[in-house]
Order: C-alpha cells, then structure tokens, then sequence
C-alpha cells in the first residue's frame, strides 16, 4: 500500500531504502525501484536526491526503463541543473542511436531539460535531427526549435534554425508539416506568415494529415489568412467545407473556425447575402451535430458559448432547429444555461411560440438555479423584442404565482430592466412587485427593489412607509443597497415631504458623518445639498432617462468580432479579451519586488 | 429478503466504495434499511444499526431518523443497550435540545444506581451534553456524589459540577464549602486535579466569592503543588519525561493564580512558592516548559515584584532560543504581555522578533507581527513600521488585511506629521491593494481632508503616477482599490493640483521624505507638474472605460482575488463619473468647450444598463448644463472635510478593544498599569 | 492550441499521473483545481473551463468514472481541441485497458507516461491513432529486436501498417441508433432526434479500397437513381479513413479500412418518430404514504420485441416499506437514487402493462426536499434488436482494387439514448 | 478548557470528533474542512499550533493521523498537546499498538476512551493505566462473558501500521 500523499516528505528510510533497490544487481528489482521513484515523483514527493541512482539505469536495455529515466531526468532538471549535466553524456549517445525512436526520444529529452547551459550541447544533434531520414524524427526536431526558442531565444536565430524551420514547411511528410507550423506558430506568439502559393498546397494536404495535423494547419490559417476579396474568401470555404464531416470534433470546430474567420471578408453580412446565408446552410447540420447529444457536454459548452456570438452577428439562422437546444434533464446546467441563451437569441416571429412552450416547461425544473436563469431568459426576449413585450410580461406576472423565492426575485430583477425600456407601459405591476419586499435576501435584488421605490414613489401608495422600513435597517444593507437608498431616500422625501423629509435629512447626515466609504459620502453630501435646494432639485433627480437599449444583444459589437476571430479558443469562450490570457513572461512575484 | 450487515461488514463496504458518489448510494441504501426495521421496532439489529449511523453522521450523512432509537436504548436496563444508546446521543443529537430534555429522567435513575460504572456514563453524558435546565434538575444527585466512596465517580462529578457553575451561576454558592472539604480530603491526583478546574469556574462565575475561596483553599492547594513538585503524586505513571505529574502542578498554579484576585499579600505568597517550583523545574524538557509557561502567566497577569519579573524575563530569554517551536511560539507571545510589565526588558529581543518575521511557519510569524506591534512606541516605531510594511510585500494574502490595520494604528498613534502617516498609508496601499480595509482607506481620506494643500497635492500626484498615468497593464498587474482611490482624489483634489502647480514655481516646493534612514522610504510626488486639464479628464475616462470591460464576463474567473478586484474595477466607473462631474464643475475656465466635453464623456453613460450608472450619468448632465450654474456651484462644491479625529480616535480605540480581547485574564484579574498600544 | 501540463486526478483530485511539457506551470496547480472544482458544493455543475485569474492560468478538464483528466495553460489556447484531445485520450486508454478509471490508470501508469509522450509534445498533440501506438508502445519490449516507428505515424495513411493478412477475409457492420426523446408532462413530444453509428469490425488483408452505399438521399440524388424508402440524413461524420473531398464531390464513401473495430461513421436525424415505449405514470401523495400506477405501452413494428426495458420513476427521499404489484417483470425499490425500477425482459409489440406501488411515507418531512424529488423526469432504458428506427440501410460494400470475395455481415438495433417523460 | 477534538487523516477524512460545545451540524462540516485545509499541509518543522479565525488550534499528527484540538484562547497550549498525547498512549494502552484501522472499525471504543480521558473539555484522568481500567471494567459489565484479562478482538487491525 503506497503513501500516496502529495507533498509528504519522504523519509530518510524510505530514501535510503529505495537508493539500494535502484543500485541492485537483479533488473527486475532496480525496475520496481524505478517505478516507485516515477509514482512517488508524479504525487509530487521530492525524491530529487535520487537523481544520480537513476541515471545510473540509464545503461539499461529497456527502452522502457529509459523512458522512466528521461521523464525522471526532465521532472529535476530544473530543481537540480548541476546534476541535469551528468544526464547529456547518454542524451547525446542515443542521439546518433540507429532507431529513430530513440533518437527521437533524445532529442525531446534534451530540449525538455529547461536548463540554459546545457542548451549549447543540444544544437549540433538538432541541426543533424532536422535533416534526419526518418520524418518521426524531423517531426520531433520541428518542436524541438520551439523548446529551444523557449529557452534561449538568442540561440536560435544564432544557428539560422528558423529558416530550416521555413523549410521543413515543404517537407514531403504532411505531419512535419504540420509540426513545423506548430513550431512557427509558436515561436511567434500565434501568427506564421504564409505565402499564397503554400495555400493551395497545404489546402490539398489536408485530405492526408492525421487529425491534429489538420486542426494546426486550418487553425493557423484562421490566424494568419487575409483575404483582399470576398471571392477569395468563398473559394478557401469551399475548399474546406468537407472537413465538416470529420469524426473528431475537434477538427469540426478548426474547420468551422476558419470558415468564420473567412466569413468576415464578406462584411458587412447585408452586402452579399445570398453568399453567407448559403455558407450559415451549410455550417448549420455540424453546429447542430456539435450541441446534440451526441457530443460531449464539454464540446457542447465550448459551441454554444461561442455560438451565441454567431446569431448576434448573423441573426436567427437556426430557428428551424429549435429543437436541438431543448434541454434535456441530464444534461448539466452549464448546458442547460447557454442553451436557454440560444433559445431567447433565436426569436423570430416563427418561432416565439416554440420557444415560449419551452421555457414555461423549464420553470417545472427541480434545479432552482436553472429556473433563475429560464425566468431571466423570458425577461430578455421581452426586452430585445418590443411586439413580444406584453406576452412576456405576462408570463412573468403568472409566475410570481409559483411562490418560489428565487423566482420571485429573478422576476423582479428582469422587471427593472423592461421598465427602464418600456418606461409607462408596465406601470401598473411595480405596486405588485413591491408586495415581495420580505421575500427577497438577494443584495442585487433588494438594490432594484429600493430603486422601484424612489423611482415609482407616485405610482406606489405607501412609498413613505417602505422607504422608512428600508431605513431602519440600512447598516445592514451592502453598498449598492445603501447607495440606491440615498437617491431614493431623497425622491421621496421630495415627492411626498412631510415626515420622510426630515427623515432623510438626519439619515444622509448619518451617512456623511459614519460611512466607510468616500465615495457614498460624496453621493450622500450631493444629494443632501439637493434636497436643500427643494423643488429646484426635481430637474436633476427626475430628469428624463434615455431608454436603454437591450435591443442588441448581450455582447458589444467588439466581443462578438473578438470571439469570432478567436472562435473555440478559451477567451472565446471565458468572454475574456484574448490578451487577457496571454502568458507574460515574467511571473507576477519577481514584478512585485522589482516595484 | 435482507440481512442485516454487522458493523464490520458495514464499515467495510463502505471503505470499499471507490468513489463519492458509490459511497453516497451505498449509505442512503443502508439507511433505507435501517428506517425499515426502525418502523417495524426491531430489537434485535437495534444497537448495531445505531452504531452504523454513527459512523455514518460522522461521514456527514443525515441520520435524523436515528434519534429516537437512541432515547430508547440509553433507557434500557441492558449496560450494551445503555452504553451504545448514550454514545448515539452525544454523536447525533446536536443543537437539539428539546429531545435532549427527554433522557434527563434516564439519567437519573443512572445516577442512583449502585453500579459505579453506569453512574459514571451517565455523569460522562451530563458533563459532556446537557442544557442548563437538565443541570438544574439533577444538581441533587451530582451534589451527593461528591462525597461518593470511589474516586473514580467524585473526579467525574466534579467535572459535572465545573458545567453545573459556569451554566447555572446562581447555583455556584452551594458548593463553595464541598470544594475546599474535598481539597482537605487525603485524596486522589486527579480528584485534586479536576476540583482546581473546578475552583477556576467558581471564581469567573461569581468573583465575589474569592477571598472567602481563598481563605479554604490557597494552603491546602499550595501543600499540594509543593508535595507534587519535590515528591511527585505517587504515581509514577503520571511522570513524564522526568517531570512529575505536569497536569497537576499546572493546574494548581492556574487555581492559586485566580485564586490571590491579585491581593497584595496573596501574591506575595504566590511567587514565594513559585520561586522555588522555578528551581524545582527544569526547563529544558517541553514538560517542564508547560509548567514554567504557567509560572509567566502568573507574573503577566499579577502585579508581582521586580525580583520576580526579572526571573521571568530570563525564563522567556531562554524560550526564546529553544529549539522546540512550540517553545519559540509561547514566548513571542508571553512576551507580548510582558511589554505592559517590562517594557525595556522586552525591547532587547527586537531583533530576534524581527528574525522571526522570515520564519517559514505563519503561526510564529503571526505572533511575531502581533509582539513588534506591541512593543512600539515612539522611538522605535518608524522602523517596525518599515519592517512591518516590508513584510506586507511578502506575506500570505489573508495576513495582509489584520496587517494593514496594525500599521495604520502604528502610524496614526506614534507618526506626528500628517504627511508622514499619508506616506505610511501610500505604501500600504500598492503593497496590498484590495486587501486594505475599507476603514483604512475612509480613515486615509479622511485624513487628506484636513491636511495642508502640500501633502493632498503630494498624494494625488503619486497616486496619480502610479495607478492613472500609465497606460493600464492587463488586469493582474493592475491595482484596482489604488485605482479607485486615486480616481476620487482627483475629483477632490485635482483642481488644486492644477491651480498649485500653475501659480508656484518648482523650487518652492520642499521634497517630502519619510525616514531619511529608512530602506523603503517613498518620495512623495513633489515634481509640482500636473497634466493639464484635457489630458486629466482624458486620463480619467479611459479608466471608466477599461472598467466597462469587465461587465460581461465577471463571472467567468473562478478565483475570490480576481472577483474582488474585478467588484473594485467596476465601481472605478461610478467614482470616475462622479470625478469627471467634480473636475468640470470645479474648473476655473467655466466655458462652452467644458460644458461640450462633459456632455460627450457623459452621453454614452445615459443610457446604461446599471442602474447606479445611468442614474449618474443623468443626473450630472443636468448639472452640468448651463442654466443650472447656481445649483452646481452648490452642490458640487468641494466636500467638507471629515472629522478626522474622531474616525481616528474611535479606529485606535476599536484597534485597543481588539488587542485587549487578546490578553488573559479579562474580568476578573485586571492589572494596573498597560502599554501604549495595549 | 498549447496545453502546459496534463494531470489525471483521482475524485478527491489528487495526482495520479502528471506530466508538463512546458515548465510554466507549477505542478501544485493541481491545488487551485481541487478548490474550484472538486472542494465545491456541487461538484457537477463545474463549468469545463475554469480560470483563475491571480495565477493566469486556465483549467480544462474532463471527467470519466472516477478520475478528472485536466489540462492547463497558460496561453488562450483552443478549448475545443484541448476538450478533443482529453476525449481522445480516453480513448487510446481504453483500447489498452478496457476501462479508464482510478485503478486501471495506477496499474498501467507507465504506459500511461509512455502514452503522454507520444500523443502530445510541448503541448501539441500528435500521434493519437490507437491501433498506430499498439504497434510501438508495448509493454516488456527489447531495444535491439524492438519496432521502428511505423511509417504510419507519418504517412498518408496513418491508421494502418502495410502487409496485414487474415486467412478469412470478412467484415462485420453494426449500425446502432439510439432514440433521444423528450416528452412534456402533458404528452407532447418535445424533441426526438436519432444518432446513428456505424462500427465496423475489419478482417482484410492488405490495402483494400472499400466503398458502402447506403439508402441516403443524397446518395441516390447523386447517381439519379429514385428510390421510395431513401432516408434524409442531417448531418454525417466519417472516421478519418474515409475520403472527405471524395464525399464532399461525388457522395461516393469510399475508404481504406483501420484493421480490427472503429467506428467508421456517425449520423444525425431528426426526424419526428414514435416513441418506442409510451409510459405513463400517476403519484398520489397522501399524509402518510404515496401511491403509484404506472402504464407502459410498446409501439413498434409487429414481430419485433423490445428486449430489457428498465422504467425508472422517481419516488420521494424518504419514504419506507415499499409494496408492489404488478403481472409481468421486476419492480425494485433503488433507495441510492430514490427511483423505482421496473424492469421487463421482453416486452412485445402492441402490448401494455401496468404496475402499482405503495410506499410509507413519514409525517414529517421537508417539503422543498420533497418537491425538487417529484419534478424529476421518467427515465426508459430498452434495446430492439434487428430494427433501425430511422429506416437507414446498407445497401452494398464493396472492395474495389482487389480482387478476392469478402462477405460484409450487417446488423441493426436500436436502443434509448436520452429517453425521459417529464412527470409535470 | 477543549471545544472539541477531531481526528482526521492525511486525506482529510475524519476519524472521530467531539464536540463539547453546541455548534450545528453545518459549522461542524465548515470547521472540519477549513481545518483540513489548515493543519495538513504544515510540515513537520512548524509548531503545533495554529490560529484560524476565532479558533486556536493544537494539534499533533501520529503516522497517517492528525489529533487535532480546538482550545480557549487562554489556555496552556503546551499542555493541551499533552493531553493529546495522554489520549493516544490510552488509545495505545488499551489495543495495544493503535492503527488507524483500529480506529475506523471500533469507533465506539474510541469514544469510550476520550469519555474517560477528558470530560466537559478538561482532563480527567492523566494515569493511562486507570484510562484503560475504567474502559475495561464497562467492557466487562457490557459483556461478563469477557473474563478479566481476555484480549478482545479489536478487529482488521493485523498487518497494518501502528500510528506510533
């Protein structure tokens, strides 16, 4: 039974024990040795001061025990680089070994080792390597440039490695190829500049590659391709499209992601519509494909996030496949969530009613957070189509009836956001709304509630009271709370006078005196001084408000192009800005102390 | 048809389910049997079946439904039933209290029995879980079996009788005299071991009776002590590590320490004795450190002579130095109470406590941080601030916020000039960022709001260097409360800055320095340059901006530090409204092209979908059109500045609260006499 | 696409296989995972990307029985090909140990590693093809007498070695569908869509070219051809081996076969079909116990039998001494799910079936508890042997450059995919 | 005086807990975890005891098991890792070498012993030979077939590691 901790220390038995098995004569034994070394080392025990036993079997005949050496002599190399240069003797041996598997296996070994001094003795067996016969090794030798500009950036422009890089792009053997672009790609933070002339080509070899070859090459072309007309663009489509009907899913979405890509040569889409709407027909089965059940729940997540952007820019071009994104009870609600999403952007005037059915079903689900969401769906289709407005508002009424706390607040969250639309037309339900002040322990729900308050106080008969019951307990309210509170308090106090004048006097001096926060001061001042100036202040507090506009959709034009562009990658998908997840060189802790 | 499982074989199957979710379906199976034969009122599988919820409670599994089974085995006549059925109990009833009532009548048919060994579950019970009513009730029986023959049940119902003093106090005076009869007694170690817990509970619960207390119990209890230390308790199973029975001896010292009520005579007594425990005890052992860590208790909380502080002082030297960390541990922190006795004696270890700010263990350092803040005081605070401030760069995220507070109740308490405080809460600010309190940050401002021109100007130029001039990094790298901070200084400062570095030439200006010794000093900004007014508001909505970014996908990062500082990015765009609003307002060349420019930044905030926002943008565009010049000028004024002082007195006074509630011996011994910082 | 590291985890997430092939991660990551997404309250609702903001970088992870695949990076690395790549993972780990899942990854750790090298280099994928990796990863192999890389791994076809012989040259065909239905409280069919897919179990020898023709649409459109039973396929996805530009020009299928079972293609429809088990289900709820009758009705084509339906209906958390009654199968209560289960060996065409049970229920009891239990859907589990519901046949394969007669075997059946009939 | 005592493994698994105070059972799953979470990953080299939030932790691990003791602010913290160790010589005492495993499959036992160690959160009875006795002599009146002195069968404990 091994200790399988993480970071338990190892005793010094436990070592010591373990150093005689490495060094013992019988092989079995020094392979058991090794073994347990390999597990202890991969839980994350330090077993670093084995490094010598260890390479020590690197002798051994078994390409199998030097497998475990390497791993192990890549894993310390970097906590031990003294020792790491005792491992390139037998690195460098096995380079010029006669099987290319274990020329290979060096190789990858050597440039693995992240030791700065020990990169000058990996140059002479990888310009040899890049060369090499055996294409499994010059694929190897493709990335191995990438480690070493990794390393040692200097080193490889020294030994020109980048132009036999450029090279192996005409290599013979498509998955060079493609390792090669890797390579570049790396070495460059994404782009590799193609010449038209490699596009045919590499087009063409698409049909021969093994599968991840053909996601980097489509997907380096999504980042590196230009198209200077939208012919060009429809022919790079049409010469791509039936990598649409490849098993991997993976090389589905880099196919669709060049395709997307090449789409935006033809913006706006209103300028050649019969050319997108027939690419959107032909794109439409894979998408489907990819958010049915057939795939993963991972896959469909990856889609459907990036698909939401799609239909914003594209309009409703799935709406005869409502279907595809009913939810399914075993799904998980990761699915759930942005299938709802889809659904509300695939409005049209067909099929609203299919989508209302489905979305009346969902309020039935067990999983109240899923329901939340369902009732915000609702909300939105309200808010983005004005002709549906009234249709909405009145499912959102009927389900307040469920009594459900998060339906409730959900709804009133919604509620806001269709009266700063609408403005009058939904007046007359804030007084029933208001009738859930004591269900409602959300902060971001009670801020809209005291909101409805100070900006309804005509429409609501005991304003008065409520703001005063808001009051007594306003300490305990969170920031946005006690913030909306302060403009509430004085529209109330305006509008009605009387005792909530005085009221909200002595409150807005309690909040400039005690609170923490410099800017609720500010705002609690201003607005005191306001409500000094008496019925001059009504222009400021009441002034018209422009409608808001949800009418768009949920993204910024900006977003919806970036994620586009970026179709399947993580920012694509996180809704992040691309550079946000670039990797910076220097790690935050060395900046820190350099300030 | 169903064999009931063994707990064995119940365990074992468990042990063998190879995930969560296997281990989930195998309980709630389990338990679905278990209900069934509950309902049919099996007897036979009933003690087992208890014995597996258990072990199920324990995993975190509900077993509600297993509670009333247990009510009935403890009620058995059957010790196996009795035993199982109590055990169930204590495990599974837990905040309920009205079914706990239900056993106080089983209970006390145990404590009347004749069978030692039930009497004492059943007082291991009542010790263990019981409510002030079922104390109440059976106080009777406990009283009796006070005086009961074999020591084994008296040391339990003495424990019984600690719970009975410190939940019903009104019951304390009853047994006074039963306490000191049962000290007289030629007793047992641990009868005299339990009744000095027993004498402590006595005296938190009714001070009033000390003296008396004190009166029966300080010479037998001293027999006792001075017996344990030269003979040992005749038992030499109780012996460790060469120290005789360190439980007692500790206990007694706690007991007679209490016990003196800080009497002037009684202390006298005390430290006689203890000097010679100190001689009796070696402290090289941990076990004899236990019992010379209870000797310095006794000299932090009592007003004892000088001979005797001294003897502590180099007792804890010795502490201090001693391989054991746990040793390392108590020292720190005895010390920290004795900078109220000995301050100077204290200040010779400053720089081992500082040596201690690198410990690798967080508990040392911890108590390190908690010593150097106590043992401040004008001379030597400037450089345990800047150590202090220094350690604020490196330690882990969670320390920083407590840290924070010390160093401002440092620098507010010891640091006279204001600019020198404003320097101090400057760098603490880019050390820590969204880890400073709220508090700090109000208390900061507030004190800008009553300083001179000089150091607001300072503030904001070097805010404004390091977190608004230079183009925004990726969010990682940036400083969001820095940010926020910033933004609203120059709304209330930034015209001065303007109109100040317009009307005086550069050299008028006296650098502003902290501590010209020190290695972290931060020159304020002092260039007297400020950007000129269109740079500035553009500077300021390029910030307001950036924070728009951040709506959509707040959600997508899974890490509290990303969130927090994405919460702080966006309020930078209700602030940076406000500023922009300020900034104009403000602005002495009141023209047609300020109106425009506002009006421009504002427009695309109008029509925002948060509420705060939208409802800014609006209103200040109001504000800011030309007919509503009067009503501006009012209620954009500049702000009236905060009552400083009072924030600040009430802030150290919280800081001493907090402190205080540290220190030992709250409420019924009180010294005289306490640090500057307490 | 660049993936830092990749971990396999256990449930409780600790590290039972790690191997970085960049160096810019630490290896302790794997703490930072455990926090969002395994030491959180619901497990299963964690989002498949996860970031954490204070240490830049982002987590993809994947689970299958009891351990989390999880890859990390520190780059905006390609979501969906990280995700593909974790699942192909799977898979070339299934073809060496039946099963992935805690045990089968600590015996076979070292092949795992071995694996890890070959299909993925400083963070790019690269030979994944299983049948590929058997021939050079091995365990017990000898440096002298061992393997060259086979030209495979570099080659146009990169899924099958030359020379291969088998003294019968046969070819067997199975074509499953599975039927994902959905079906509201109030009996409208919500979605039905059918997934088809074809596995091919090959026996030839040499480099035969393979063609199939089916009765797609498409497929007789091509050659103007009009037949009455065509079926309309929505979308089709082929294993690598199939000639995709080929496809795409002349709905030909035409292929060089890996050698042993692959899954050679996919399909979609989604056309309106009947469900194959109509259930139907009523719950009284009383003070003290509840009361179930449950009907069961086949519609399937008359001769076919639905083989091992399973009808799982959920009951309330705590509930006590079931009771049931019912003519034909098995009924068990399953207290681990708090479902019911009706299972019917055979249930023929045309017939209809019903079952009662009753349950103790205990007065008290929490409500919301209670009622999240009851808005859980009905579940149905079937097999129907010799039938395809969409219709979809094969209607040849053929072996067009060489000359020697292989018989291809065809099978059909049709089983429930994500079959469920919401109770409200 | 002791608030409670937990006993969890390297895993994180609780062992065995006592609880001397009324706390629900959600704070008790929140301490349990946010212990875990504090006390395993400190090494070998730190001290014993360690502050979270409003708690002061003493704890001491024995091979694969953490003995972890939540104390008044006030109290002696040397001596409280003591009683730690009085409950493990007992518990030693009284199986003879104590496992893990001894403790997983005689969980009752274990509380037996506790119950005779430390009561209402302080030390009873530092003499591990009385511990012992005491737990014995209940034993036996549970049972009277157990003659005085007859081993009992303490389970699945043969071939596995002693936690001391």
């Amino acid at each position: 039974d091994e200790p399988l901790d993480e970071d338990a220390e190892v005793s010094k038995e436990e070592l010591a024990q373990l150093r005689a098995q490495l060094n013992a004569t019988s092989k079995p034994e020094r392979k058991q040795a090794l073994k347990r070394a390999v597990v202890w080392m991969s839980v994350g025990r330090n077993v670093s001061s084995l490094f010598p036993d260890v390479l020590k079997c690197v002798q051994s005949e078994h390409l199998e025990i030097k497998k475990l050496v390497y791993l192990f002599v890549i894993h310390y190399a970097e906590v031990q680089p003294d020792l790491a240069i005792l491992a390139i003797n037998a690195l460098t041996r096995d380079a010029v070994a006669p099987n290319p598997i274990l020329r290979a296996l060096a190789l990858r070994t050597m440039s693995s080792l992240r030791v700065e001094n020990l990169m000058d003795y990996i140059c002479d067996p990888l310009g040899r390597a890049l060369r090499d016969e055996s294409p499994y090794v010059r694929k190897t030798a493709a990335l191995c440039v990438a480690k070493l500009h990794d390393i040692v950036p200097a080193l490889v422009e020294e030994q020109g490695l980048l132009d036999e890089l450029k090279r192996l792009l005409d290599d013979p053997s498509p998955t060079v190829v493609a390792n090669a672009i890797s390579a570049l790609s790396d070495v460059s933070g994404g782009r590799v500049d193609f010449s038209l002339a490699q596009l045919p080509r590499l087009i063409a070899m698409l049909d021969q590659c093994a599968e991840w070859s053909q996601i980097t090459i489509l997907e380096s072309l999504s980042e590196s391709l230009h198209f200077s007309t939208p012919e060009d663009a429809a022919s790079v489509i049409e010469s791509v499209t039936s990598r649409l009907n490849h098993i991997n899913p993976g090389v589905v979405n880099a196919t669709l992601h060049l395709i997307i890509v090449s789409l935006s040569a033809m913006d706006p889409p209103s300028r050649h519509p019969e050319l997108v709407q027939g690419v959107l027909r032909k794109l439409s089965p894979s998408l489907i494909s990819l958010v049915s059940s057939g795939g993963s729940a991972e896959m469909r997540f990856v889609v459907l996030r990036c698909l939401r952007c799609m239909i914003q820019k594209y309009g409703p071009f799935l709406q005869d496949n409502i279907k595809a994104f009913v939810c399914s009870y075993n799904e998980p609600l990761y699915v759930k969530v942005e299938k709802v999403h889809v659904l509300v952007d695939l409005v049209s005037d067909t099929s609203i009613s299919q989508i209302f059915t489905e979305l009346r079903e969902n309020c039935n689900e067990p999983d109240m957070l899923f329901v939340r969401h369902v009732v915000e769906a609702v909300g939105t289709i309200g808010l983005r189509h004005a002709r549906h407005a009234d249709r909405c508002v009145n499912m959102l009424i009927d389900l307040l009836r469920l009594d459900e706390p998060v339906v409730i607040e959900s709804v009133i969250m919604v509620f806001s956001k269709l009266l700063r639309v609408y403005k009058m037309r939904f007046e007359m339900h804030v007084a029933s709304l208001l009738r859930f002040v004591d269900k409602v322990n959300t902060d971001a729900v009670r801020m809209i509630l005291v909101w409805l308050v100070g900006e309804y106080c005509e429409h609501v008969e005991n304003a008065a009271q409520l703001l005063a019951e808001f009051l007594a307990d306003w300490s305990s309210e969170v920031r946005s709370v006690q913030l909306e509170l302060i403009s509430c308090g004085v529209k109330v106090a305006l509008y009605s006078g009387g005792a909530s004048l005085g009221a909200v006097r002595s409150f807005l001096e309690a909040v400039a005196s005690s609170v923490e926060d410099a800017d609720m001061r500010d705002v609690a001042i201003l607005h005191a001084r306001l409500l000094e100036s008496g019925q001059r202040a009504h222009a400021v507090l009441r002034c018209e408000k422009p409608v808001v506009s949800f009418a768009t959709g949920d993204f910024s034009a900006a977003r919806v192009e970036s994620v586009l562009r970026h179709w399947g990658s993580l920012s694509a998908c996180l809704y992040l800005n691309p550079s946000l997840l670039e990797f910076e060189a220097q790690p935050r802790e060395s900046r820190e102390a350099s300030t | 048809t169903y064999v009931c499982r063994s707990l064995k074989d119940c365990i074992k199957a468990y042990r063998e389910c190879k995930t969560v979710e296997e281990e989930r379906a195998f309980v709630k199976k389990e338990s679905a049997h278990i209900r069934d034969l509950f309902r049919e009122g099996d007897t036979a599988f009933r003690r087992r079946n208890v014995q597996k919820l258990v072990f199920f409670h324990m995993n975190g599994y509900p077993t509600d439904f297993g509670q009333i089974e247990c009510l009935k085995l403890a009620a058995s006549q059957n010790f196996k039933d009795k035993r199982v059925g109590y055990l169930g109990l204590t495990v599974l009833l837990d905040e309920n209290q009205e079914l706990l009532m239900l056993i106080t009548n089983a209970l006390k048919m145990d404590l009347n029995s004749n069978e030692t060994m039930v009497i004492g579950l059943a007082l291991s019970v009542l010790a263990n879980v019981s409510s002030a009513e079922m104390l109440r009730d059976l106080e009777p029986e406990v009283s009796r079996l006070l005086d009961h023959r074999d020591p084994y049940v008296v040391k339990k119902a003495v424990l019984v009788t600690d719970r009975i003093v410190r939940k019903v106090p009104d019951l304390t005076e009853f047994f006074i005299h039963k306490t000191a009869a049962l000290l007289a007694k030629d007793g047992h170690a641990s009868v005299y071991q339990t009744v000095c817990c027993l004498i402590e509970a006595i005296c938190l619960s009714d001070p009033s009776v000390i003296p008396n207390l004190r009166k029966l119990c300080s010479d037998p209890l001293g027999a006792i002590l001075m017996n344990t230390c030269e003979r040992g308790s005749g038992d030499p199973e109780t012996v460790l590590h060469g120290v005789p029975n360190p439980f007692l001896i500790s206990k007694c010292i706690q007991a007679l320490r209490i016990l003196t009520g800080n009497e002037p005579t009684a202390v006298r007594n005390l430290c006689t004795l203890l000097t010679t425990v100190v001689q009796l005890i070696e402290p090289t052992k941990v076990a004899g450190v236990s019992i010379l860590y209870e000797v310095v208790i006794t000299c932090t909380t009592l007003d004892v002579e000088d001979t005797m502080t001294q003897t502590v002082l180099k007792l804890l030297g010795t502490f201090l130095q001693h391989k054991d960390h746990n040793v390392k541990y108590v020292a720190l922190r005895e010390l920290r109470a004795m900078v109220a006795v000995n301050p100077a004696g204290v200040k010779k270890h400053l720089t081992t406590v500082v040596g201690c700010l690198k410990h690798t263990d967080i508990s040392i350092r911890t108590r390190a941080v908690d010593l150097l803040y106590t043992m401040a005081d004008a001379e030597n605070a400037s450089s345990i601030i800047q150590e202090l401030i220094h350690y604020l760069w490196n330690c882990a995220a969670e320390e920083q916020p407590r840290l924070c507070s010390k160093i401002a109740a440092l620098a507010e308490t010891f640091q006279r000039e204001l600019s020198d405080k404003a320097s101090v809460y400057i760098q603490m600010l880019l050390a820590a960022d969204v880890r400073v309190p709220d508090r700090l940050v109000a208390l900061f401002i507030a004190l800008l709001s009553v300083s001179d021109t000089r150091t607001r100007v300072s503030t904001v130029e070097a805010l404004h260097a390091k977190c608004i001039a230079p183009p925004l990094g990726a969010l990682r790298d940036r400083k969001p409360r820095c940010e926020r901070l910033a933004v609203s200084l120059v709304g209330e400062y930034g015209n001065v800055w303007m109109n100040n570095a317009k009307s005086s030439d550069t050299d008028s200006l006296v650098p502003l320095s902290m501590f010209s010794n020190s290695t972290r000093a931060l020159e304020l900004g002092n260039s007297g340059r400020s950007p000129d007014f269109r740079t500035l508001l553009g500077q300021i909505v390029r910030l307001v901006e950036a924070s728009d970014e951040f709506t959509v996908g707040t959600y997508d990062i899974d890490d509290d530090w990303g969130r927090l500082r994405m919460a702080e990015l966006i309020s930078i765009r209700h602030v940076g409204l406000l500023t922009v609003a300020k900034l104009i307002a403000r602005s002495p060349n009141e023209g047609a092209e300020n109106m425009l420019a506002s009006r421009e930044v504002l427009a695309p905030y109008r029509s925002h979908p948060d509420v705060e926002t939208q409802q800014r943008a609006c209103e200040y565009s109001v504000l800011l059109t030309s007919e509503k010049a009067e009503l501006r000028a009012k209620v954009l004024a500049p702000m009236p500045a905060y009552n400083y002082e009072d924030r600040r007195t009430k802030f150290l006074g919280d800081m001493r609260r907090e402190s205080k509630s540290m220190r030992r011996g709250e409420g019924v011994l009180s010294r005289s006499g306490g640090g500057v910082i307490g | 696409m660049v993936a830092s590291a990749v971990f396999i985890l256990d449930s409780r997430g600790k590290a039972l296989i790690s191997r970085n092939f960049r160096g810019d991660v630490p290896m302790n990551c794997v703490g930072e995972f455990r926090r969002v997404a395994i030491d959180v309250a619901d497990a299963h609702s964690v989002k498949p990307l996860n970031r954490i903001e204070e240490k830049g970088y982002t987590f993809v992870h994947i689970r299958q029985e009891d351990v989390y695949l999880l890859a990390v990076t520190r780059r905006n690395a390609n979501a969906a090909t990280l995700i593909a790549f974790l699942y192909k993972l799977v898979e070339v780990m299934t073809v060496y140990f039946k099963r992935v899942n805690e045990e089968a990854v600590k015996d076979n750790f070292v092949i795992v590693y071995e694996l890890l090298d070959e299909m993925m280099d400083f963070g790019y994928p690269q030979v994944s093809e299983p049948r590929v990796l058997k021939e050079y990863i091995t365990q017990e192999s000898h440096i002298k007498d061992y393997a060259r890389p086979p030209p495979a791994v570099t080659n146009a076809v990169s899924w099958r070695s030359e020379g291969i012989k088998h003294a019968r040259n046969e070819i067997f065909l199975d074509v499953i569908e599975k039927l994902n239905i959905l079906i509201s409280g109030s009996g409208n069919v919500l979605r039905s869509e059918v997934h088809g897919s074809m596995r091919v179990k090959s026996y030839l020898s040499g480099m035969p070219t393979c063609k199939l023709g089916l009765n797609d649409k498409l497929q007789f459109d091509s050659t103007g051809m009009r037949a009455s039973h065509a079926v309309e396929l929505e979308d089709i996805k082929f294993h690598q081996c199939v000639r995709l530009n080929e496809f795409e020009q002349t709905k030909n299928i035409l292929f060089i076969p890996p050698d042993g079972e692959f899954e050679l293609m996919s399909y979609r429809l989604n056309t309106q079909v009947r469900p194959i088990i109509w259930v139907d289900a009523v719950i009284e709820q009383r003070v003290s116990r509840v009361d179930y009758l449950v009907k069961a009705r086949t519609q399937i084509p008359p001769g076919t039998v639905a083989r091992d339906v399973k009808i799982i209906v959920p009951v309330l958390p705590d509930v006590s001494s079931p009771e049931f009654r019912n003519k034909s199968g098995r009924v068990k209560y399953n207290a681990a799910n708090d479902t019911l289960e009706w299972h019917i060996r055979k249930f023929k065409a045309d017939t209809e079936l019903d079952m009662r049970g009753w349950f103790c229920l205990p007065s008290v009891g929490e409500d919301a508890q209670r009622d999240a239990s009851t808005r859980r859907p009905i579940q149905v589990q079937f097999e129907v042997p010799y039938y395809a519901i969409s219709g979809t046949q094969v209607r040849y394969l053929k072996i067009t450059n060489i000359d020697y007669p292989a018989l291809p075997w065809v099978r059909y059946v049709t089983q429930a995919g994500d079959y469920t009939i919401r109770l409200v | 005086m002791i608030h409670f005592i937990i006993l969890i493994n390297r895993q994180g698994k609780l062992r065995l807990s006592k609880w001397y105070e009324p706390y629900s059972q959600k704070q008790r799953a929140q301490f349990v975890r946010d212990i875990s979470h504090t006390v395993l990953p400190r090494t070998s080299k730190m001290c014993n005891v360690v502050e979270l939030d409003e708690h002061k932790l003493v704890y001491k691990r024995y091979a694969s098991l953490f003995f972890v003791a939540s104390v008044s602010r006030d109290d002696n913290e040397l001596l409280a890792i003591e009683m730690l160790h009085m409950y493990v010589e007992a518990l030693d005492q009284y199986f003879g070498s104590v496992c893990e495993l001894d403790l997983i499959f005689n969980m009752d036992i274990a509380h037996y012993v506790l119950d005779e160690v430390i009561v209402a959160g302080q030390l009873l009875e530092p003499n591990r030979r009385l511990v012992k006795e005491a737990v014995r002599a209940a034993d036996i009146l549970a049972d009277p077939t157990k003659a005085p002195g007859g081993t009992r069968d303490v389970g699945s404990s043969a071939g596995s590691n002693p936690i001391r």
